[in-house]
């Protein structure tokens, strides 16, 4: 395979012109040690190590990078930024490819996308996370019809200890409506 | 001693009894709580894969709030998300001016504002370092002699901030294990990740951690947990997991304040035991837990004493991530 | 016997501090050497190995002139010169003056063994109950409290460790020399005031005290009584409770301290009140201890004050220059995340500790076995940058030497185990930065077979099965390795010495980002504080040939300070002993040790004499008491001028403790040094008798062989040769050849200490490389550098410059060299001087690589650099720039580093980022050559986006051209698994240095190339800007590759060399050296070819063989080849050792 | 040209010789001819060094004596740069002896044309000497070069226990074995020199004759096993201090084997210096310690300094026993133990002079370790 070097990110670079530039930046002084992959307890699920993502990462192959499903099998344990000899962050890195997936609303992403924004929807609304409302709603988006059998039993554990209400309509205007508003405002972004 | 407190989401709902339990434990050792008013959810970990300035915003807000009130203490916070979180806020808006004036816009909208002087306390935090084991060793009434506890701390009460233990070989839950009279069990699973959302999104690789943890307790009588992530990991998809790997076997799971929470005598009802998806009867036989969780039926006749010649206070905490030096050019 | 004024003083008695002072005390300086350890060698005294030559070779750093002034001895065993005193365990406690005029205060820690009197018996060890890790083998073998530091040393074998030791007692009275002190009675005397409103607190401490043996302690309940008594008791040690009613802790220290501010006080708090503790430490209080606290830790705190006040010894000197060389120390693994399991798991150790593995004295005795089970050692990893390169801990510097450590020690453990072991180094970037480095590698891994694997290991836990360490790291291939080793070597990194702190604040010599010494701006000696020299590893971690020549340059820098001052350098001129004439018939004084009386009550002292005076050249026997100490000098000396012997034979313990005293005792009576012999009595000490636990003492040595051992004295000294050695006259100039960096360097120091200097310069002007060189990495102007030198070169008046001059053909040797230079008009002239220095440099390489010459947007990092200098570097018309490393280096071809290819090429990349911060940059490399601290402009650079891309040189990138001005990159990243194709506006290559030394100019000075046509030098370790043949010195890139930096402190090393022999009127090399019997020599010349150090030749006109004196260093091997007779070794003669082996079987 | 014959008229292969050296002289640029021969009148052999050409009448190239090893006399010659070169016939011990010389840089090989022979061993002084006071003179010639292992028992030893007969580093080698010597000998160039002399002499050249490889075989094979059983019964006869006493018994310290060693080149013997001349008192005071000595001391002392200095050079011409008035065997116990010495050094005396004597350098590798430096040697 054999394709012209794409162009770097600088800090001049906008999101929207060049949407790894944060990543990039967080991630440049990485040297490949692998310290990260080793560290990382999901890696032998990952199709890329996160070496081979950070190096992407540097050489700025997005193509490559938004074909693979390692950020999504993060799981934010820090292990990797506890050792990084670089002092770098790569969990946190991981967490922007999130927000990036999300905010592009990659289809590949729908799992961990969907979960964040369905989330969210649900904090907006409520204030506190309304956990029974959440899976519902996550539920009915993945559009997975044996996906909630596989919750089921817990769910069911959990409605019987009366751990999770039933959904309760929320009256009124959401409750963290002006928070939201004034990010999306600030932000310039639809979401 | 008084501190703020944040509950969170969870223990609103799946983490019930780790509130109860939390409140009840910290009630006994003369700990004064006063919660937060009006708060709301941090953003967990989903806030920050939708927006940066979202997630301060989310975990801004109840800061602010924590501020406002005139109590100056600490704000304890017992789950292990959501302390990440509000910590993660806490150090991010102080090393960044312009996220600390972009929250604060947002904040503005609902009258609040935020300096960032709190200090975000995790629950384990605390209990080891404020309180120690002396302080519950003194109160122990119901001796856990002979009980083994997997002390488990997950991840993110100690990574990326290594505030008050070893992030790696962490040993602040050890002191108040020991204190209740129980045995710690000697393994190195303790810091590891038990998979966290994976078990909704990536069911498999969750199970693979956390199946690991379970198998590695297989000498011990209790897990004691200090989040609900964790707790629920542990406890809920037990059965799931020894199914799919056809060994383990039921294995109790309790919070830390749960466990402690038995050896000062406070009645199960109190600490929320009958809401624990895992508690086996061979546990509750030894706890001489009776059906209605309400009575302990007997107390221990051994009283457990301070080891002699230690001071108060525990372990120094380990120093925070020193900012990195460059030579003068 | 110590001076009390000084030339010099060091601090810090490593290989740095011991080369800047030998090299003073060469030049007629007097030293004054300290050492906060209790022996000499630093670091290096616990390494036994270096490479190349995998062999130890520290005492190479040894005087090869005027030798006699020095012990020619095992530097490990001690260190001895004339000119140098030597002070362990002793640190500087104040300083004042500047420089020429420094007033010195020391402090010396007492180890509770008097070294004068200790013998380094041993009974002691054998008594000590105390067992404890062993500090010298890094803890894998046992000691006792008291024990010898350093197993070979001779002098001051033995301490006490202060923390350690229980003053159980046992020691003193087994001691037959009575050389320990345990201070029971000054610790009775102690005083010591407990002020505590609690009574259950003053009791029990008074009563932990009074147990641990101190007697007099007193309470009080308040701070008013604390006062009364303070008034009536000359209080030693106050421990205070911080709250009290009425006058508080804080209060009562005050007033206490008011009128004594020596008083030692220690606060007690409450875990509430820790935080008035922590103030009153600003209040002069020395620590606190929180309540309820361990008695243990209270009374080592009081030991400890107990300790610093009985046992320190205050000195005061002065000194006119003070040279900072206190090393460095290693990186503890086990601090911070510790992911290695070092101090938990028991198969994971330091490389220093491996060092002691690899001991003859270490814990297995040299065999290559486990330290915590003995297993034999099949499989070892070794893992780099174990604290280094590390930003999580503070540490984005590299620690330099570790990557050169690790593949000896691999290799040593080859050795050791016939290839047996396997032998594997996790490594990041495999940094053979120096010349020698990059064979010794290839040899390693291609010869050796030992295992280079580019990973970080991320944690080493223990097998589950076997308990052996098992090492988790990501391959290159991207998949997990476990890895199941027997041991893993930690290449621990390397940290400032402890002491470095306290001594920046003395000096008020500042220290860089990671606490170590900062230089001056191309002043690698000099620190940011007047008459303050800076040597070896306190400046940065160094290998030792760097921290050599850094020390011979702060010799020099501090030799310069002194002559500015105006301190007059005492040099005597040969022997200051009297001659004795060659006939005079022998007349011999024995003395004999009685070594506490021990021989007196053993021996037949008659039969000792009427043996020894059947000889008629023996004039008389003295028995002397104690003839190690100065009571038996004393009386040595005044027999001496009593009965005029013209020799000396004395028989004591261990000679080589009594080379002070020999030179002293010489000095003092005339009576020259090589007239003197000490026998060895072999003292030891008896069992203790049945009713007492003490020992005496005996020699171990039989009666007859006693009696043997002084026989063979007298027919050694019968036989000795009393003739002084040959001088050779001095022409005391220098020449230097080559005026770039070093040789303008060279010259002027050699000129400022006065003495005259030829600068021959090929070119039209002066420079060498500054001409073109813009900036530094640091980010230093090079211009003005160059317009200083040229300045003072040009105008200095000691210094005849000779531009657009060759030399065209030279003879001579040290002291005594005839140059003849020629202009390009071809007029020759003869310059006469005592010693040459080559400093004639070195270029860029060339090359035809990569399309080199084809295209204009293909350059060197020369070109590129002229171009940033000149303004025509454009760089926001470039949008990709890329350059590609070791372009024709590190190749069979040309094998080695060019070391500052690398530095260059980032600095490079910073500047264009910085000029345009949307320029591209790739690099293309093999290791990032990114040592010591410029590894963080590694780091900078990485951040800054310069995309570093590693190739293999079995695989070099491709490169293509188009008439566009673009050249396409073609090359692989093995991460990221993609062929990448850069299309680059510039190409830039980094070619490498290669030296100008022409090897006929070398061949007149009888200096010789490396492989890589640099100068031989002698060692390229130990002596590391010398020629084989003395008086011939090298620096620059004439050397070896160099930053500006590295090569002015060469020139500087190379001016301070050659110093050692203009400071002198006329040269002797010292005793022994070898001569000839013309009447038997035959010219066969085998001793020419067996000579190492090319002192011997044959001189056509006579035909005969000469030995020239200041070269011969006395080895021997010329006698050993040498059929006829003829080559002998003068004070080895063969009648004497015939007479002495007839004394022996006698 | 590698190889020509000379023609043998009347079986006198000497003679044949005698017209090789005749050519040789012929040529400008040798001055003189050495060849052993005997003087007018005299039954000794000696090497003469002939110029006059009509003089080789008197020259005995296969001389089957030689009273002294003519290593020494080429030195002499060969000590300094001349203008013009010398011949030199010489046997192969005197070959080796001349190479050991060279290396210790008390002869110029490039001054030297070497002609040796096959040597089929040669008489002990004492026999030649007794054979022709026989009168038995030419006999003892001829019959020796046709009839080359004739008589082997009355060859000296040393010639005997020889397995190196041919003439090995010599330019031109005279071909005996494997040649039909009644009708002629063949003369093999061994060096660039010997090559241009050859060419240079207009005679016919020719190959080797295949059967020569053979004949010389059967020859060292012969000499090999007669040393390998001098060697074990001298070994035996000299494995304790007391043996070796017994050995030398009757030396008198003469030195006559030091005079007559070709490789001991020393100018002065250490033994003769004043080193050896002890106080009077040394020698009462040994005779205290032992109750008796031998006098003259210092024999055994002597002669193991000898084999220390020189056992690596030894070649075994056997001059030393030939020397020895009271004829001690020296030459078997040098052999011995030079046979030893020389395996350790993986060195055979004489057999090449590029190649360096043992213990004269350091070898890059011992160079640090010996001296403590560390030194590329220039190549």
């Amino acid at each position: 395979m054999s394709t012209p070097a794409t162009r770097h990110a600088s800090a001049t670079d906008t999101r929207e012109a060049n949407p790894l530039a944060i990543v990039q930046e967080m991630m440049r002084a990485c040297i490949q040690c692998g310290t990260c992959s080793a560290s990382c307890p999901n890696a032998s699920a990952m199709d890329l190590t996160p070496r081979h993502l950070w190096r992407l990462v540097q050489l700025g192959r997005m193509e490559k990078i938004f074909q693979s499903h390692t950020f999504t099998l993060c799981s934010a344990c820090y292990y990797c930024s506890l050792r990084c000899p670089r002092g770098l962050n790569p969990s946190d890195a991981m967490a922007e490819f999130k927000q990036i997936a999300a905010r592009g609303r990659m289809r590949q992403y729908g799992d961990t996308t969907h979960f964040c924004r369905d989330f969210v929807d649900n904090v907006r609304r409520n204030g506190r996370l309304q956990e029974m409302t959440l899976m519902t709603a996550y539920f009915m988006h993945m559009r997975r019809p044996t996906l909630p059998l596989r919750f089921a039993s817990l769910g069911w554990k959990l409605q019987s200890k009366a751990k999770v209400s039933l959904p309760t309509l929320r009256r009124g205007a959401p409750k963290l409506e002006a928070l939201f508003r004034k990010v999306e405002e600030m932000e310039g972004d639809g979401t | 001693m008084q501190y703020l407190y944040y509950p969170g989401c969870s223990l609103e709902g799946t983490a019930k009894e780790y509130d109860q339990a939390t409140r009840a434990l910290l009630q006994r050792l003369e700990v004064r709580l006063t919660e937060v008013e009006d708060w709301t959810c941090c953003g967990a970990s989903a806030a920050p894969g939708i927006s940066r300035l979202l997630a301060l915003a989310l975990a801004g807000r109840n800061l602010a709030l924590a501020e406002r009130t005139k109590i100056k203490a600490d704000l304890l916070v017992p789950c292990s998300a959501c302390y990440l979180n509000l910590k993660k806020t806490v150090e991010t808006l102080r090393a960044d001016p312009q996220a600390m004036r972009d929250t604060n816009e947002v904040l503005a909208e609902e009258g609040l504002s935020i300096s960032g002087k709190i200090r975000v306390r995790h629950l384990l935090d605390v209990l080891a370092t404020d309180l120690g084991p002396s302080a519950i060793a003194g109160k122990v009434a119901f001796s856990l002699k002979d009980l083994v506890v997997a002390p488990y701390y997950g991840c993110q009460c100690l990574r990326p901030y290594p505030v008050f233990d070893d992030p790696q070989n962490p040993t602040s839950m050890e002191g108040l294990i020991r204190a209740t009279g129980a045995e710690v069990l000697s393994w190195s699973m303790g810091p590891r990740c038990c998979g966290a959302s994976h078990m909704t999104t990536h069911m498999d690789q969750g199970m693979q951690l956390s199946g690991a943890i379970l198998a590695a307790a297989r000498d011990a009588d209790v897990i004691a947990t200090v989040c609900p992530m964790c707790q629920l990991n542990l406890e809920g998809f037990q059965k799931q997991i020894a199914r799919r790997t056809g060994q383990g076997e039921a294995k109790t799971v309790l919070y830390l304040p749960q466990l402690l929470g038995i050896a000062l005598g406070i009645p199960p009802k109190e600490l929320g035991l009958a809401l624990n998806l895992a508690v086996t009867e061979a546990f509750k036989k030894r706890i001489a837990m009776d059906e209605d969780l309400s009575v302990m039926a007997a107390q221990h006749p051994e009283t457990i004493r301070q080891p002699p010649g230690k001071g108060v206070g525990g372990d120094e905490p380990i120093s925070q991530r020193r900012s990195m030096g460059a030579p003068s050019h | 016997m110590l001076r009390e004024n000084y030339h010099a003083v060091i601090i810090g008695a490593g290989i740095a501090g011991i080369r800047s002072a030998l090299d003073l005390a060469e030049t007629g300086s007097d030293v004054l050497l300290i050492d906060r350890a209790a022996h000499p060698g630093g670091l290096l005294s616990r390494l036994d190995a270096q490479f190349p030559t995998d062999g130890c070779g520290m005492c190479k750093m040894l005087p090869l002139l005027e030798r006699d002034s020095a012990e020619a001895t095992c530097l490990r065993k001690g260190f001895f010169h004339e000119r140098i005193d030597f002070l362990p365990a002793t640190e500087l406690s104040h300083l004042e003056g500047g420089p020429g005029r420094f007033a010195v205060r020391l402090k010396q820690t007492l180890q509770g063994v008097d070294p004068q009197l200790c013998i380094g018996c041993g009974a002691c060890e054998t008594v000590c109950p105390v067992d404890m890790p062993d500090d010298f083998n890094s803890g894998l073998s046992r000691s006792k409290a008291i024990h010898r530091v350093v197993p070979h040393a001779v002098v001051g074998a033995y301490v006490i460790d202060a923390a350690a030791c229980t003053r159980c007692g046992a020691c003193v009275p087994i001691c037959p020399t009575g050389a320990i002190d345990l201070a029971f009675d000054r610790r009775k005397e102690f005083s010591i005031l407990v002020v505590d409103d609690e009574l259950s607190v003053r009791d029990s401490l008074k009563e932990w005290l009074l147990n641990e043996g101190f007697m007099n302690v007193q309470t009080a309940e308040s701070g008013a009584e604390a006062l009364t008594l303070l008034e009536q008791s000359d209080v030693k040690l106050l421990l205070i409770d911080v709250k009290m009613p009425g006058m508080d802790g804080v209060d009562l220290l005050k007033q206490a301290k008011a009128d004594h501010p020596d008083r030692v006080a220690v606060m007690m708090t409450a875990y509430a009140t820790v935080d008035t503790a922590v103030e009153a430490m600003k209040s002069g209080a020395l620590d606190y201890l929180i309540k309820p606290f361990d008695p243990q830790a209270m009374l080592a705190m009081v030991n400890r004050v107990f300790q610093a006040t009985v046992s320190v010894q205050e000195r005061q000197v002065t000194a006119g220059a003070v040279i900072l060389a206190g090393g460095m120390t290693l990186f503890d693994p086990g601090e911070g995340v510790n992911p290695y399991g070092y101090g938990t798991h028991p198969h994971v150790i330091t490389s220093l500790a491996f060092e002691r593995v690899l001991s003859g004295c270490g814990p297995s005795q040299g065999r290559l076995v486990r330290p915590a089970d003995g297993k034999p050692l099949q499989r070892i990893a070794w893992l780099q940058c174990v604290g280094s390169r590390d930003c999580q801990i503070s540490a984005d510097f590299c620690s330099r030497i570790c990557c050169m450590i690790s593949l000896k020690e691999a290799v040593l453990a080859k050795n050791k185990s016939n290839d047996a072991v396997e032998t594997t180094i996790f490594y990041t970037d495999m940094r053979t930065f120096g010349k020698s480095f990059e064979p010794y590698r290839r040899q390693a891994e291609e010869e050796r077979g030992v295992n280079l694997v580019r990973a970080r290991v991320h944690s080493v836990t223990a097998s589950p099965e076997s308990g052996d360490p098992l090492l988790r790291y990501a391959g290159l291939d991207g998949r997990m390795h476990e890895a199941e080793v027997d041991l893993v070597v930690l290449a621990a990194g390397f940290r400032p010495s402890p002491e470095t702190e306290a001594l920046a604040e003395l000096t008020q010599a500042e220290r860089n980002a990671w606490g170590f010494f900062q230089p001056q701006p191309f002043a690698a000696a000099c620190s940011s504080a007047e008459g303050i020299y800076l040597a070896g590893a306190c400046t940065e971690p160094v290998e030792i040939n760097a921290a050599l020549i850094q020390a011979s340059a702060a010799a020099l820098e501090a030799g310069r300070t002194l002559r500015r001052s105006g301190s007059q350098l005492a040099l005597a001129e040969g022997p200051a002993a009297k001659g004795v004439a060659p006939d005079a018939p022998p007349r011999i004084l024995a003395a004999i040790c009685t070594c506490h009386g021990c021989l007196s009550e053993t021996r037949n002292t008659e039969k000792l004499i009427s043996g020894l005076t059947r000889d008629p050249a023996v004039v008389q026997v003295l028995f002397v008491d104690q003839l190690c100490g100065a009571d038996g000098w004393g009386p040595l000396e005044a027999a001496i001028k009593d009965v005029a012997p013209n020799r000396l034979l004395v028989a004591a313990c261990h000679p080589l403790r009594h080379s002070t005293h020999r030179r002293a005792l010489s000095r003092r009576t005339g009576l020259p040094e090589n007239l003197m012999t000490i026998v060895d009595m072999k003292i030891e000490p008896t069992e203790p008798q049945a009713d007492t636990t003490a020992r005496s003492l005996r020699t171990a040595l039989g009666e007859h062989v006693l009696s043997a051992s002084l026989q063979m004295g007298v027919a050694f000294l019968k036989h000795t040769d009393p003739t002084a050695p040959e001088r050779e006259q001095v022409q005391r100039k220098a020449l230097v050849i080559g005026g770039g960096t070093a040789g303008m360097h060279a010259a002027l120091a050699i000129a400022d200490m006065g003495y005259g200097v030829d600068l021959v310069e090929k070119e039209n002007r002066l420079g060498g490389n500054l001409a073109w060189l813009h900036h530094t990495l640091e980010g230093h102007a090079v211009k003005p550098l160059l317009d200083q030198l040229d300045d003072r070169v040009i105008q200095h008046p000691k210094i005849t410059l000779h531009l657009e001059h060759e030399v065209v053909n030279a003879v001579g040797r040290v002291g005594d060299f005839r140059t003849t230079v020629q202009n390009a008009q071809g007029r020759t002239e003869i310059l006469r001087h005592g010693v040459t220095i080559l400093a004639t440099g070195g270029l860029e390489a060339e090359t035809t690589a990569y399309g080199y010459g084809t295209h204009r947007a293909i350059v060197t990092q020369q070109a590129l650099e002229r171009q940033i200098g000149s303004g025509e570097a454009d760089a926001a018309a470039w949008d990709v720039v890329a350059m590609i490393q070791c372009v024709g280096s590190r190749e069979p071809s040309r094998d080695y580093c060019s070391r500052v290819c690398c530095p260059t090429a980032i600095k490079h990349a910073l500047y264009l980022k910085e000029k345009n911060p949307r320029v591209q940059i790739y690099i293309l490399y093999r290791d990032v050559m990114m040592t010591g601290f410029s590894e963080s402009y590694y780091t900078e650079a990485r951040r800054a986006g310069v995309v570093f891309i590693p190739y293999r040189p079995q695989q070099l990138p491709g490169v293509e051209t188009s008439p566009d001005g673009i050249v396409t990159l073609s090359v692989r990243d093995p991460i990221a698994e993609v062929d990448l194709k850069i299309e680059a506006n510039l190409l830039v290559l980094a070619t490498g240095v290669v030296p100008r030394l022409p090897a006929k100019l070398a061949a007149f000075y009888g200096a010789t190339l490396d492989s890589g046509g640099f100068f031989q030098e002698a060692d390229s370790k130990w002596r590391p800007v010398d020629g084989l043949r003395e008086g011939v010195f090298a620096c620059g890139l004439a050397l070896a590759p160099q930053t500006i930096t590295e090569a002015a402190a060469a020139g500087q090393a190379a001016a301070q060399r050659a110093l050692r022999i203009l400071c002198h009127e006329s040269l002797s090399a010292g005793h022994p050296t070898a001569a000839v019997r013309h009447s038997l020599c035959v010219l066969c010349q085998r001793c020419i070819d067996a000579c190492p150090y090319g002192a011997r030749s044959v001189d056509l006109e006579q035909r005969r063989l000469v030995v020239d004196p200041a070269m011969c260093q006395g080895c021997g091997a010329c006698a050993a080849v040498c059929l006829n007779g003829a080559a002998i070794l003068n004070h080895h003669g063969a009648g004497q050792m015939l007479a002495m082996i007839d004394a022996a079987v006698e | 040209m590698q190889t020509v014959t000379m023609e043998v008229k009347n079986e006198d292969v000497a003679d044949a010789i005698r017209t090789l050296l005749g050519r040789i002289l012929a040529l400008d640029e040798i001055d003189a001819v050495m060849v052993p021969g005997r003087l007018p009148g005299s039954r000794s052999v000696m090497p003469l060094l002939i110029h006059d050409p009509d003089q080789l009448d008197n020259s005995d190239p296969l001389s089957p004596a030689f009273a002294l090893n003519a290593a020494k006399q080429v030195c002499r010659l060969t000590r300094t740069a001349t203008p013009k070169r010398v011949a030199a016939v010489l046997r192969p011990c005197e070959i080796r002896a001349f190479i050991e010389l060279v290396k210790l840089k008390q002869g110029l090989r490039e001054q030297v044309i070497i002609i040796g022979s096959d040597c089929p061993g040669a008489y002990p002084n004492k026999i030649f000497d007794a054979l022709t006071r026989e009168g038995d003179d030419s006999g003892a010639d001829h019959g020796y070069v046709k009839r080359p292992s004739v008589d082997e028992s009355s060859l000296s030893k040393a010639c005997r226990a020889c397995e190196h007969p041919m003439p090995t580093g010599a330019d031109l080698a005279v071909c005996l074995w494997g040649v039909d010597t009644g009708r002629e000998v063949m003369v093999d160039a061994q060096t660039d020199s010997g090559r241009e002399i050859l060419d240079r002499l207009g005679l016919k050249a020719t190959p080797l004759p295949d059967q020569r490889a053979a004949a010389v075989e059967t020859v060292v094979a012969e000499r090999t096993r007669f040393r390998d059983s001098m060697f074990a019964e001298t070994a035996a006869a000299t494995d304790s201090l007391e043996k070796l006493d017994h050995y030398f018994a009757h030396c008198v310290n003469c030195y006559n084997c030091r005079t007559a060693c070709p490789v001991c080149y020393c100018r002065q013997c250490v033994f003769e210096t004043n080193l050896f001349d002890h106080d009077p008192l040394q020698y009462l005071s040994w005779t205290r310690r032992k109750g008796m000595i031998k006098m003259p001391t210092d024999t055994i002392f002597y002669h193991l300094t000898r084999l220390a200095h020189m056992s690596t050079a030894c070649v075994g011409c056997g001059q030393c026993s030939n020397a020895c008035p009271n004829d001690i065997d020296v030459m078997s116990l040098f052999r011995t133990v030079a046979h030893r010495t020389q395996a350790a050094f993986d060195y055979q005396a004489g057999r090449d002079v590029a190649e360096r004597p043992p213990l004269s350098e350091f070898r890059e590798h011992e160079f640090a370790d010996t001296a403590g430096l560390h030194w590329r040697k220039e190549a």
